[in-house]
This record gives structure tokens, sequence and C-alpha cells, in this order.
């Protein structure tokens, strides 16, 4: 009795599950950051939101009498992305009913892994910040070094200064205010870009996201054209409305946007060029938000607002197949 | 490098680089296989007509005489390959379908030891022609297009190149690398004879650059032939697809749906174009080629001479087997196709034989696919631009229809999106499918 | 008060009419004959759009019979009722189409007949046919992934734990689709009072077949052989039975030696009394 | 200038018909099946919607204002919207017969289209002028369109998703519409400056 | 008999679980339970009345413009509705704003008039009229509920000063639900479900 199947009979070493952990690894120094800025809090939003996507998506595949593939690991970095895109101070339940939310509805419902329409992360962080619009835009200064050291203890309670994130202070107060802030214009580069200011968990380090970042592309799990064409429409909006290019592109969320949300396989064009088409609208939405919406920041609403058009893109952006004309 | 001088070249849409596996049986010299004791020759190893049987149970056969009269214009003669008893004629089941074959009992002896050899020179180009359709000569790359209907192409297509393909490029194979090193003198007086059948002038042999002797050999050899050009390519996977070829060497883009002709061009492969040269100047033919047999379990690798309708089971028995087979794969590994039964004979476009061990076979279990993540790593593989992703999931919902819309028939089933697919998807399996159930 | 009903009736009144010769005047200007018949008949199509009449939906198929002149009779889960009242509307005679049902030749259970190998691929049996040409012992039998009980769409074939589809002839409607989903064509339809059937359709002879299956037909040719060939005849290595010359002698279903003729008495002798 | 501009953006994303208004939602489930369909549907609102618009108001301000009839206004706008249906209905069967095919019974449905009523009614609330009552109809026709196009190339990719079949339909398009909803929610702040 | 023209626009062929007709108002005014039910009682007021007319007319209407006329019919009876609730319940008509003129191009209205009453008997169409109209308001209020509890904590069950507002201690309402994107999201969970329930 031999094996009977059709060709290729041989194959590379690319699978679901090494693209998923892979890109977990990718998430650890973003999650270190915030530990490291946020203290323990931090942890305890990571791990709850976590469990509940992943207990979410035990109980929802068993309902469903789906396969479980919980080894994929792409609930994880759902739970993940939701505790990263939210401020220290939230209550417990706001991650729990994020992961809830984004595994059994915004990902099983539509059939889980693969057939999804909307990033599950994004549709989740926008959900409880309508839902808890108070508690989700209450932000809270990083850590100091000496206020580091409550990491050991597990009492920590949410004492710290409550501020303004950055975008904000801009939208209120311009570039003025952001230097009264900082200090200097290169403190206040330096601050963003190691993470040292008020803003949701996982977004504030570009140094430990760019890390992360940088090994995605490195393993070719990501591809060049979202990020590059999403930070550089940012680039050219900033440049062309008289505003400062790095303040943006090291503020919010757009680095976390950029490189590992509106990357999502699932959710965003094949083709590369309706990736790049993909990057330059999430850009273009995201400063069109920045600079005339009513909240101060934009890209989960922009890259949520690009998933919608995907199939649209999808559509009309095909490869030209060799050999036929058109 | 000696052949810095030169252009490398390749195709530039798709292709993966799966690992080559060639070391297991690039040194190992082409040797003669043991006559077999039966052999099932089935009449149809090409594309188009089934032969017309020519014998019937109980007849007694020679060596080399015709058993399958070509039937129409695209067909191809088929001769015996041993002298014996024919044992029956009968629908026997030959690489996964069914197709009427004849089994030939060995019996009496081999008369034909030496064949005249003939000029080819003073032949005219009708006389050379016949030659190729009467000893049956097809393609020997896998296709198994009949090589005398392509080289005469219609009059209106002007054909400019001959190409000569030594790309190889399928993991394991090396039976083409060994004929390129030891019959190097044959091949090229086989490219003349094709060459001078087409009328062209300028000839290319393309040839990848893992095989680096063959390529200097070929190169030496040449320094005196000013119109045939050997053509280093990088190595890539499917580049010995016709397509793929014409586009890496001479960047010519075969319209969907045409043949190279229509393009000004005829890809030849190198087995062919041995047999070629064996059939015009011996009048040989083609009943027996070079079979690379590989695998990890294999315990005599190696490039053998076997005859046309040897069954796998012989095989077996001469190279030796250590362990359980776990599949057995007749041609390459990304694009052969797997048999069921030792019983399955070798034909004229079998190149390889793979047995895999029971691990190795198990590491691709197509049952177990998982949903597309829409990772775009089969668009960037595809060599040819297809979605093979939404064809996948068109198959997947049985929708064959609309896989016409993803220009299904462009599919050359190289197997690269397969390859490279983390769900490890039987995309290639949906598109056989599709091209079946949607015509 | 009386002035404000009179000038409400008035205007509504007069709006109503205004519109009225607007859409008067633009009936005429942009007419356009839409054939009525097609809606009706739409009405009268079962609406499964089932697809065994070969047109996308029953929509589609109202369109081509009213446009195309098409064969009435294509409807099948309809039968002859849906048949009789749009031979009405088109006024056409009906056809006398016989209503079918679908029937397994095959008994090569799991048990009976062997796996050549582990097939590794997708459970479906043209998907098994077209890639690796089936992965049973016997080249013609069933192979048991069970596409015509996904096709139906009655719900009328099931896969029994023998790995053969079972077919419940109280709901099949004769429709035909598990004839085209069944790559190996194994699935024929027969006249549901039809009461003689060989369950299997090997074109092997003799060893061949036994080999292979210990059931199935080994196209020996007895049984054509004790009917004189009345009703009985073989080709192929197979027999086939004519219903209309069947005299009702069952002795060569009977001599059978694999048995793997089917003789359903009850139908048989329903069909007997009907011609006394 | 910027004001009708804004009169169009307002009502095309910002208070999205579909989405924000909830007008409009039976042709938005029924006919977002298929991208072409979905766009000669969102097409024949745009004209519907704008005309509706100039017509309904004319009615209202020179034969319901005038007689104080404004009791009157319900009845006679549907009238009209009725009548004009059937005109486009007439225009669209000669002209475009395949497109007439595929919108297939969704063009009768126009006339109960609550979005060409609300569309009217909302003008009448609002005290628009004609030239403003237009903009809106047509604005208020576009967001229909584009909420019904985005709607439409999801369903389309999700037929071929395994949702689960008691979701399937309408439930998951409501979800969709949901969602998007949501992703409109955002846009409420940018007129607001 | 009769009982079955009112019990099955309850459940077996509820208009929004079931039809899913009249959505558009179903989603808009659901964000307090009164409001569910205001809009309710106006929708089963129009829909017998019409129901009523229409069987009663229906043998003198030319086939050709009946629609037209059933339009005019339903129009009035919404115009009388609207009118009462302006003079009665304010606060309620402006809350309900446009979904009351709205009710003439309800799908329910025309639909139940245009399938059932123009069929059937005046005695089966009253009551098929508030069956519907019962069914109707059921679910309605049955969403406004949940939305309201989740969305502001409490449920209103409060009119013109009378009756009462319940509030549900510990909870932080999550303010989406009240929102659009909440309307869709529970409308579509609940046909979902009721779905399930169906199949069963």
């Amino acid at each position: 009795m031999y094996r009977l199947s059709v060709s290729p009979h041989i194959h590379s070493k690319a699978s679901v599950s090494r693209i998923m952990w892979t890109f977990i690894v990718a998430l650890m120094p973003a999650m270190a950051a915030s530990i490291w800025f946020f203290g323990p809090r931090a942890l305890y939003l990571e791990i709850i939101s976590v469990a509940t996507a992943v207990i979410t998506e035990l109980l929802t595949g068993l309902l469903l009498k789906k396969r479980i593939t919980l080894s994929d690991g792409s609930a994880v970095i759902t739970g993940l992305l939701v505790a990263f895109n939210m401020p220290v101070s939230v209550p417990y339940y706001v991650p729990i009913v994020g992961s809830f939310f984004g595994i059994a509805i915004v990902k099983q419902l539509f059939g889980g892994l693969g057939y999804n329409i909307f990033n599950p992360a994004l549709a989740a962080r926008v959900f409880v910040m309508f839902a808890w619009l108070p508690e989700m835009t209450t932000w809270n200064a990083p850590l100091t070094t000496s206020g580091f050291s409550k990491l050991a203890g597990f009492n920590f309670s949410i004492d710290t200064i409550t501020t303004a994130t950055p975008l904000a202070i801009a939208k209120m107060k311009g570039m003025a205010g952001l230097l009264t802030e900082f200090g200097s214009k290169m403190g206040m580069y330096k601050d963003l870009f190691l993470g040292k200011c008020p803003g949701c968990i996982g977004e504030t380090s570009a140094l430990a996201l760019l890390l992360g970042a940088g090994l995605l592309l490195l393993t070719k799990i990501i591809r060049w054209p979202i990020p590059l064409s999403y930070l550089a429409t940012v680039v050219l909006i900033c440049l062309l409305s008289g505003n400062d290019p790095i303040f943006h592109l090291l503020s919010g969320g757009l680095i976390l946007g950029a490189f590992f949300m509106a990357t999502d396989y699932v959710t965003s064009p094949m083709t590369p060029k309706g990736m790049i088409l993909f990057g330059v609208g999430c850009g273009l939405v995201t400063m069109v938000l920045r600079l005339k919406g009513g909240l101060p920041e934009g890209v989960s609403f922009s890259i949520l607002f690009m998933n919608a058009l995907a199939p649209l893109i999808d559509r009309y952006f095909k490869n030209p197949v060799l050999g036929v004309k058109t | 490098m000696w052949y810095s001088g030169l252009k490398i070249k390749t195709f530039r849409t798709g292709g993966v680089h799966p690992h080559e596996y060639k070391g297991l049986t690039e040194e190992c010299s082409i040797i003669n296989f043991p006559v077999p004791q039966k052999v099932i020759i089935p009449l149809s190893q090409h594309i188009g007509k089934t032969a017309k049987a020519l014998v019937k149970k109980g007849d007694m056969v020679s060596e080399y005489q015709l058993i399958g009269q070509k039937d129409g214009k695209i067909s191809a003669n088929v001769h015996s390959s041993i002298p014996g008893k024919v044992v029956d004629v009968v629908m026997a089941c030959i690489l996964n379908y069914q197709v009427l074959s004849v089994v030939i009992q060995l019996e009496g002896e081999f008369k034909t030891g030496n064949l005249k050899k003939d000029e080819w020179e003073p032949l005219k180009k009708e006389e050379i022609l016949k030659r190729i359709e009467s000893a049956g000569i097809v393609g020997m790359g896998g296709a198994g297009f009949p090589t005398d209907f392509k080289l005469s192409p219609p009059p209106d297509k002007k054909i400019d190149t001959l190409l000569v393909n030594g790309v190889e490029c399928e993991p394991y194979l090396t039976s083409d690398y060994r004929l390129m090193m030891e019959k190097t003198d044959e091949i090229v007086e086989g490219i003349k004879i094709v060459k001078k059948v087409l009328g062209v002038r300028t000839v290319f042999l393309g040839i990848e650059l893992n095989k680096k002797k063959a390529i200097k050999k070929f190169k030496d050899r040449l320094t005196s032939e000013s119109n045939i050009h050997v053509v280093p390519l990088k190595v890539k996977y499917p580049q010995g697809g016709e397509k793929q070829l014409i586009k890496a060497i001479l960047k010519r883009q075969v319209p969907s749906g045409g043949l190279p002709f229509d393009v000004g061009v005829i890809v030849s492969n190198i087995a062919t174009v041995y047999a070629v040269r064996e059939a015009v100047l011996f009048q040989k033919p083609l009943t027996e080629r070079v079979v690379t047999v590989a695998g990890t379990i294999v315990e005599k690798c190696g490039n053998y001479k076997i005859r046309v309708g040897t069954t796998v089971s012989e095989v077996i028995k001469e190279v030796g087997i250590h362990g359980p087979i776990g599949k057995v794969i007749m041609g390459g590994p990304m694009m052969g196709i797997n048999v069921s039964t030792v019983e399955a004979p070798v034909m004229k476009g079998t190149s390889g034989i793979l047995f895999f061990s029971e691990k190795e076979a198990r590491s691709i279990d197509y049952s177990f696919y998982k949903p597309c993540i829409h990772c775009s790593k089969c668009l960037e593989a595809c060599p040819v631009n297809l979605n093979p992703s939404m064809l996948s999931i068109l198959g997947e919902m049985e929708k064959w229809e609309d896989m016409k819309g993803y220009h299904l028939q462009d599919c050359i089933e190289c197997g690269c999106c397969s390859f490279v697919c983390p769900s490890r998807r039987p995309i290639v399996g949906w598109v056989k499918a599709g091209k079946a159930l949607s015509a | 008060m009386t002035l404000l009903i009179i000038i409400s009736a008035a205007s509504i009144g007069g709006l109503g009419l205004f519109f009225g010769i607007i859409l008067g005047i633009a009936a005429k200007f942009f007419k356009t004959d839409m054939d009525s018949r097609i809606k009706d008949i739409e009405e009268i199509l079962p609406g499964i759009n089932c697809g065994a009449c070969g047109f996308p939906g029953c929509s589609g198929y109202a369109k081509a019979l009213v446009k195309q002149d098409v064969d009435i009779s294509l409807c099948i889960p309809g039968a002859s009722q849906v048949q009789a009242r749009i031979a009405a509307i088109m006024g056409k005679e009906t056809k006398d189409k016989e209503s079918l049902i679908a029937k397994v030749r095959c008994v090569g259970d799991k048990d009976t007949v062997a796996r050549t190998g582990y097939y590794l691929g997708v459970k479906s049996c043209s998907l098994a046919q077209i890639t690796v040409g089936g992965d049973k012992a016997c080249a013609y039998g069933c192979l048991g992934y069970g596409d015509c009980a996904a096709v139906c769409p009655f719900d009328a074939i099931h896969m029994g734990k023998d790995k053969l589809p079972h077919v419940d002839e109280k709901k099949c409607t004769g429709c035909g689709l598990c004839v085209k989903a069944c790559p190996r064509n194994i699935i024929e339809m027969v006249n549901k009072r039809d009461y003689f059937f060989i369950k299997c359709v090997s074109k092997d002879f003799g060893p061949a077949v036994s080999k292979v299956c210990k059931k199935g037909c080994i196209g020996c040719g007895i049984c054509a052989r004790v009917n004189n060939n009345e009703g009985i005849r073989m080709e192929n290595n197979l027999p086939v039975v004519d219903h209309k010359e069947f005299k009702g002698d069952v002795t060569g279903a009977q001599k059978c030696p694999t048995r793997v003729i089917e003789f359903l008495k009850e139908k048989w002798e329903e069909k007997k009394h009907e011609k006394d | 200038m910027e004001h009708y501009l804004i009169i169009i953006v307002s009502a095309a994303f910002i208070n999205n018909f579909v989405l924000s208004r909830f007008l409009g939602l039976c042709p938005f489930i029924g006919v977002s099946k298929r991208l072409d369909s979905a766009l000669g549907m969102g097409m024949a609102v745009i004209f519907v919607l704008t005309f509706a618009s100039v017509i309904t108001y004319m009615i209202h301000r020179f034969l319901l204002l005038p007689y104080h009839l404004e009791f009157l206004k319900t009845i006679s706008f549907i009238l009209v919207i009725a009548t004009l249906v059937q005109f486009v209905e007439m225009v669209i069967h000669k002209t475009a017969p395949t497109l007439y095919e595929s919108l297939g019974i969704y063009l009768p449905l126009i006339t109960t289209n609550c979005a060409v009523l609300g569309a009217a009614l909302l003008n009448i609330n609002e005290n628009y002028n004609l030239l403003e009552s237009a903009l809106n109809g047509f604005g208020a026709g576009v967001g229909f369109t584009v909420a019904l196009i985005l709607m439409a190339s999801i369903r389309e990719k999700l037929e071929l998703a395994r949702v689960p079949r008691s979701f399937k339909g309408a439930p998951i398009t409501f979800i969709i519409a949901g969602i998007l909803s949501l992703i409109f929610l955002c846009f409420k702040g940018i007129i607001a400056e | 008999m009769k009982i079955q023209e009112l019990s099955k626009g309850l459940f077996k062929e509820n208009p929004i679980l079931v039809l899913m007709l009249g959505l558009c108002p179903t989603l808009a005014v659901s964000t307090k339970a009164i409001y569910g039910i205001g809009m309710g009682a106006a929708v089963i007021f129009v829909l017998t009345c019409s129901n009523v007319i229409i069987s009663l007319i229906k043998d003198f209407i030319p086939d050709k413009i009946r629609i037209p006329s059933y339009i005019v019919v339903i129009a009035t009876f919404v115009t009388i509705v609207d009118y009462v609730m302006k003079a009665y319940t304010p606060e309620l008509h402006k809350s309900l704003g446009i979904f009351i003129p709205l009710i003439v191009v309800n799908c329910i209205i025309l639909g139940r008039a245009e399938a059932f009453a123009a069929k059937k008997n005046v005695l089966d169409s009253f009551f098929d009229g508030i069956g519907m109209g019962l069914g109707f308001t059921l679910a309605l209020t049955l969403i406004a509920v949940i939305r309201e509890i989740l969305g502001a904590g409490t449920i209103t069950l409060k009119l013109l000063g009378y009756g009462w507002i319940v509030e549900i201690p510990h909870l932080n309402p999550m303010i989406v639900m009240i929102l659009p994107p909440g309307a869709f999201i529970t409308i579509g969970l609940i046909l979902g479900f009721s779905n399930i329930l169906k199949k069963r």
C-alpha cells in the first residue's frame, strides 16, 4: 500500500503555525517595552487578553464544530494585538470584551482563520473604543526609572499621572505644546523613538516594534509594499501640509499598524499593485483623521477602512497573467 | 570563473528553489538495465490518439517490431522493446489512467545486435522526418508531444530558433545531465540533424548552473560551431518548462493557449535530440531511455538505460530497496505522477523513478490542508503570474466554472504554488480537477 | 373646513392625474414587450434551482423555454405535472417521460474491494480520480468519498458504513445530478418501475475482476445464455438488460455465479399484474 | 461653496444613510449580493433620490405650504416617488435590459425604499432650500451607493468563506454592516471642526 | 382558525426575525424599550386599519393601480398616527422622528397588504394585522431592551411621566450598543440565533 497524492511530492518548510509563531516572536520586543514603560499591569492586560482570545477560539470552534486550530497561534496574535491597543489604565473587562468580540464575531462568524474580512484585533479595538470612550482615552505617563522598581510588587495601582498623548497635544496646542512637554525637538524624537510617552501599551516604542518588524521582513513573512507605501504616504502628506513627518511617523500606533496590522495577510490585497494602493489608502485616511478628525488617532480606523476596500482592490488589481493580452 | 563573461539568464516571474538532491545520482554513469522478463507497453505514451494495436494475444514479436500503429496526425508509433510472446492486449492502469497496453513475455533471442549506421548529411528533410516518425519519437521531457509533428510546424509560422532543453530543473533527476556528459558528440550531432530539419540558423542550448561540468563540456565541444550557443541559466524551478525557457533565453512571450512556434521557436529536450539521432542514423525505434532511479531508501541509486515497458517491480528487484516504500513517483518530485502499483511501466517520457520512504511520503498529506490565509506566497511563486490562491479557493468550493475566469487553462501545473503554500493546500489537484470538470 | 377638504382632495387628485398622464406618455414612449409567459413559467417551476435542466436555475430555464424554444421536459424534479402546465402555457404537447430514480451500480464495499494505497488528498471522488486515478483496486468501482451524496439537493443519497452510497427511493426525484458528479459513472438513472439490475460496471473479464472483487461481474455471460439473449445480452463483458424484451425468465439471474444481478420481485409482479 | 460640499460629504459619509441613519436597508441587504447589480442599483438610487428631493421640495414649497396642506406631505411625497420610480424602471427596461434583469424585483423596491422618502422628509425638517435639497439627495444617494458597493464586494468574497450556516445571508450581512458602521462612525468628527 | 392568524405573526412568521421586513425602523428606534413599544403601537394601528380597508376595497380596485391605491390608504393612516402622536405624546414623537411617516414605506405593511389582505376576507385580515403588528412589536422591544441594557444600563418604560426606569447596577454601559454599529451587530446576532432555533 503506497501513499497516493497529487504532485508536488515535496514541500518547502513554510507552514501556517511557523509564520504565526514567528509573528508572535516579533511582537515580543514590543511586549517587553510595554512592561518596561507601563509596569506589570501591562503584562496582566496582555495575559488576560491572550487568554480570552484563546479560550474564545476554543469555545467557538467547539460550538461551530470546526477543526480546532489553536496551535497555529493566530488567536494569540489577536489577543496580544488587542492588548497592545489599549491604555494601561483600562479596566480588565475591556480587553476581555475586546478579545471576545474580535475572535467570536469578527473572526469565527466569518468562517475562522483565512476567511475574516476585517482584522479582528483592530475591529475589537474600535469596538471597545466606542463602547468605553472615556476609559479608552485616559492615558498614563510611562513609569520613570525609579517607578519601575514597582515591577516586583503585585500591588501596583494606577497612581501615575494622567496626561495626553503626543498626538492629542499636537492637536490641541500644536508644535509649541509638544516642545514644552518634551523639552527639545531631539529629546522629543528620542522619547518617541524609545517609547517614553503616553499611549497604548504596545504602540509607543518604535524601537521595539522596528526590531520585530525587521525580523518579519528578514524572514519574508511580511513584505515591503504595504508598510513602505503607508509610511511614505504619511511622510508625503506631512510635508505637503507643513507638519513634522518624523513626529507623525513615531507617534501614535503608526509603526505598529503599518508593520503588524496593515500587513495582515487575510485582510489585505494579494497583488503588489493592490498592496501599494492599500498602503497609500491607509496613509491617506490616517492623515485625514489625524489632521481633520475628531479623534486624535486614526491608524486603526484607516486600516479597518481599507480592510473593507480590500475585496474591491483585489477584484480590480490582478496580476497580468503571462501571455494573456489585456 | 570561466563562465564569467557570459550573461547568466533566467525567467523573471515566479519560480521556486526546492532542495536539489541531485548529489544522489549526479556522478552515476549510465548503466544498462538488465533485460526484463516481462514488459507492459502502453499504446499511448504520447499526447493525442492511442496507437492502433497491430498484435494480438499469442503473437510472437521481435525486438523493435512495430506493435502500435500511429493513428492520425497527433499520435506516435509504438515498438516492442524485447522479443517475446504477446501475453495479453488489455486495458491496464498506467500512471493512474486506463490505457490499452501490450504485455509481452520475454522469449527468443535478440536478433538486432548491430544496427547499420547511415550518414545523415545526404538525407533529405522529408526522409529524416519520416525516420523520426516511424521510430515513434515523442518529447521525452514528460509531456510526450510527437516529435515529427513538432518538427513540422505549419508553414505560416516562421521558425528562427531552436532551443535545446538541458535544464533538468526537477530535483533528483540527473538523466539528462548524464546523457550530456557521456554522449556529448552524439547530442551535438542530433542537434545538427534537428537544425537541418527545421532550417533554423541559431540554436541555444540552455543548461542550469548546477551542471557546470556539462556547460563546460559543451562549451569546449562547440567552440568550432558558430551557430550553436550554450546558455548558462540561473538555477530556478520550473526553468525546464517550455514557456519559461523561451522567456529566459529569448525574452519572448508565448501567448496564452499558444505553442512555442507561435513565437518562432521550437524547444526540444536533450533526451529527445539524442533519440532523434539514433532514429535517423540507425533507424532505431525509441524503445529505451535513460531513467534516474533515486531516493533515500534506494540502495543502488543511479542512471539506468531502461527498456520501455519495464515495470517498477523489476526496477525494485534490480536496485534494491531497504525499508518500506512510502511512495513511488514516475518523473520528478514536483510534477511527477505517483503510482499505486508496482506494475506501472517505464514509458518514453519517464525521466525518473523516485522511491520515497514512509516518512518522506507522509510528510505531504494534502487531506489535512488548512484554509487559505491569503499570504500571497503562491502569487509570488507562480511562473505564469496566476492567482493560485483564488483557484484553490474556487476549487475547494467546487466552483469549477468560475475558475476559468482566473485563467485556469494557462496553469502549467508546475506545483510551485503548492510547494510554497504554508497551509499545504493541494492547489495542483484542484487545478487538474478544474481543467477536467469545467470543460 | 369644507374648503380645506376640497383643496386637499383636489391637490391629491390633481397630482394623481398629472403623474398618471406622465406615466401614460412614458409607457408609450419606452414601450418594451416583456413576455408574461416567463413569469408564469417561473412560478410553475419548483424553484429549487437544482440545475438538472442545464440552465442557471429555474428562472434561467423559464427564460430559455420562452426565448430559445428548448425541450419542455427538462425539469426532472417537477416531473410530469410541471411539464403539463408548461405545455399549457407554451402551447406544446407533453411528452410522457417516465419518472426516474438513481441506482448505484457497484457492490464493492470497503471489505470487498481493497484500496491500492493511502490517498492523501482532498476527500472527494472526482479529485481522487483525477489526481491519482482513484485509490481502489477495482478501476471501475465506487471510490466511496461521497461526491454523489454531497451534490444531492434532496438529501436522497447517503454514504453507508460500507462506504457505498445508498439511494433513498422515496426522496430521489431523478434529477441526475449524482450521475454527473460521479467520476466513475457508477450511478445510472433507471426507470422507477424497473426490476432487474446489474450492480457492477466492470468491463474486465474473469480473473481480472475476481482478483480485485469477489462480488463483481466477471462477464461469464451465463445469464445471457440461459435467457437466450432475450432481455439480457452481453456487451463489453457486461450484461445489458432490456426491460422491454424481458419475458420474465429469471433463471438467468439466479444462475449468476457472483450474484451481482438484483431482481426486485415485487416490482416485477406489479408490472406483470398490470400487463394481465 | 464649502457649505454645499459639507452637505454632500455629510450626507454621503458622516451621516451615511444606510450605516448611520438606517434608511434603505431592504435593498441594501437584498441587492448587495453581486457587485454589478449593486452598481446599477446605486446609480438608480442616486438618480431617483436627487430628482425626488427636487420635486418634493417644489411640491412642498409651492403647493402644500401656501394652502396649509402640510398634513398631505406623506401622501403626496410617496405619490411622487412612486411615479418617478416607475418612470426610471421604464427607462432602464428600454435602454439597458440586462441591467434591468439583474436588478429584478428591486427596482420597484425603490418605491418602498425609505431612503427616498426619508431624504425628502429630512429636507423639509432641515429647512433646506432647493439646491441644498438636491445636493442632500444626491449625497445621500452617493452614500447609499458607496455602502452598497462595499457590502457587495465583501459579500462576493464571503461567498467563498465558511460562514456558519445559520449566519449565512442576512445575519452576517448585518454584522458586516455593523463593522462598516463602526468605521464610518470615526468620520463623525471631521465636520465638527 | 383565527387564533392561528393571530399567533403566526408572533413566532412562526415573525416579520422581523423570520420574514425580515421592516428593518429600518427596527434598527433606528430600538435605543430605548419604550420607543420600541411606541413604534410597535403605531405599526399595529396602521397595519390593522390598512389591512381591513384594503380587504374591503380589494374587489373594486383595478389590478394595475392597486399598489398606488394601497399606498394612499396606508399613507392616510400613517398621517393620522403621526398627528395623534404629535398631539398626545410629543416627546415620543420627537424621538421617533421621521420614522413615523416612514411607516408608509415599511415593507411589513405593504407586504401584508399585497400578500394577505388583498386575498383574504376582512376578519382574517384584521387578525393578521394585529398578529403581525404584535410580532413586530415583540421583536422590536426585545432588540430595544437588549440594546438599552448593554448600551445605557437601563430599561426605560416611562411615557408621559407614567411608568418607570429600571437601572441595572454595576454595569459600565457600552455606548456603542446604542450607536448604529450596536444596532447592526445586535440584529445580526439575533437573526443568526433565531435561525439556529428555527433549525431545531
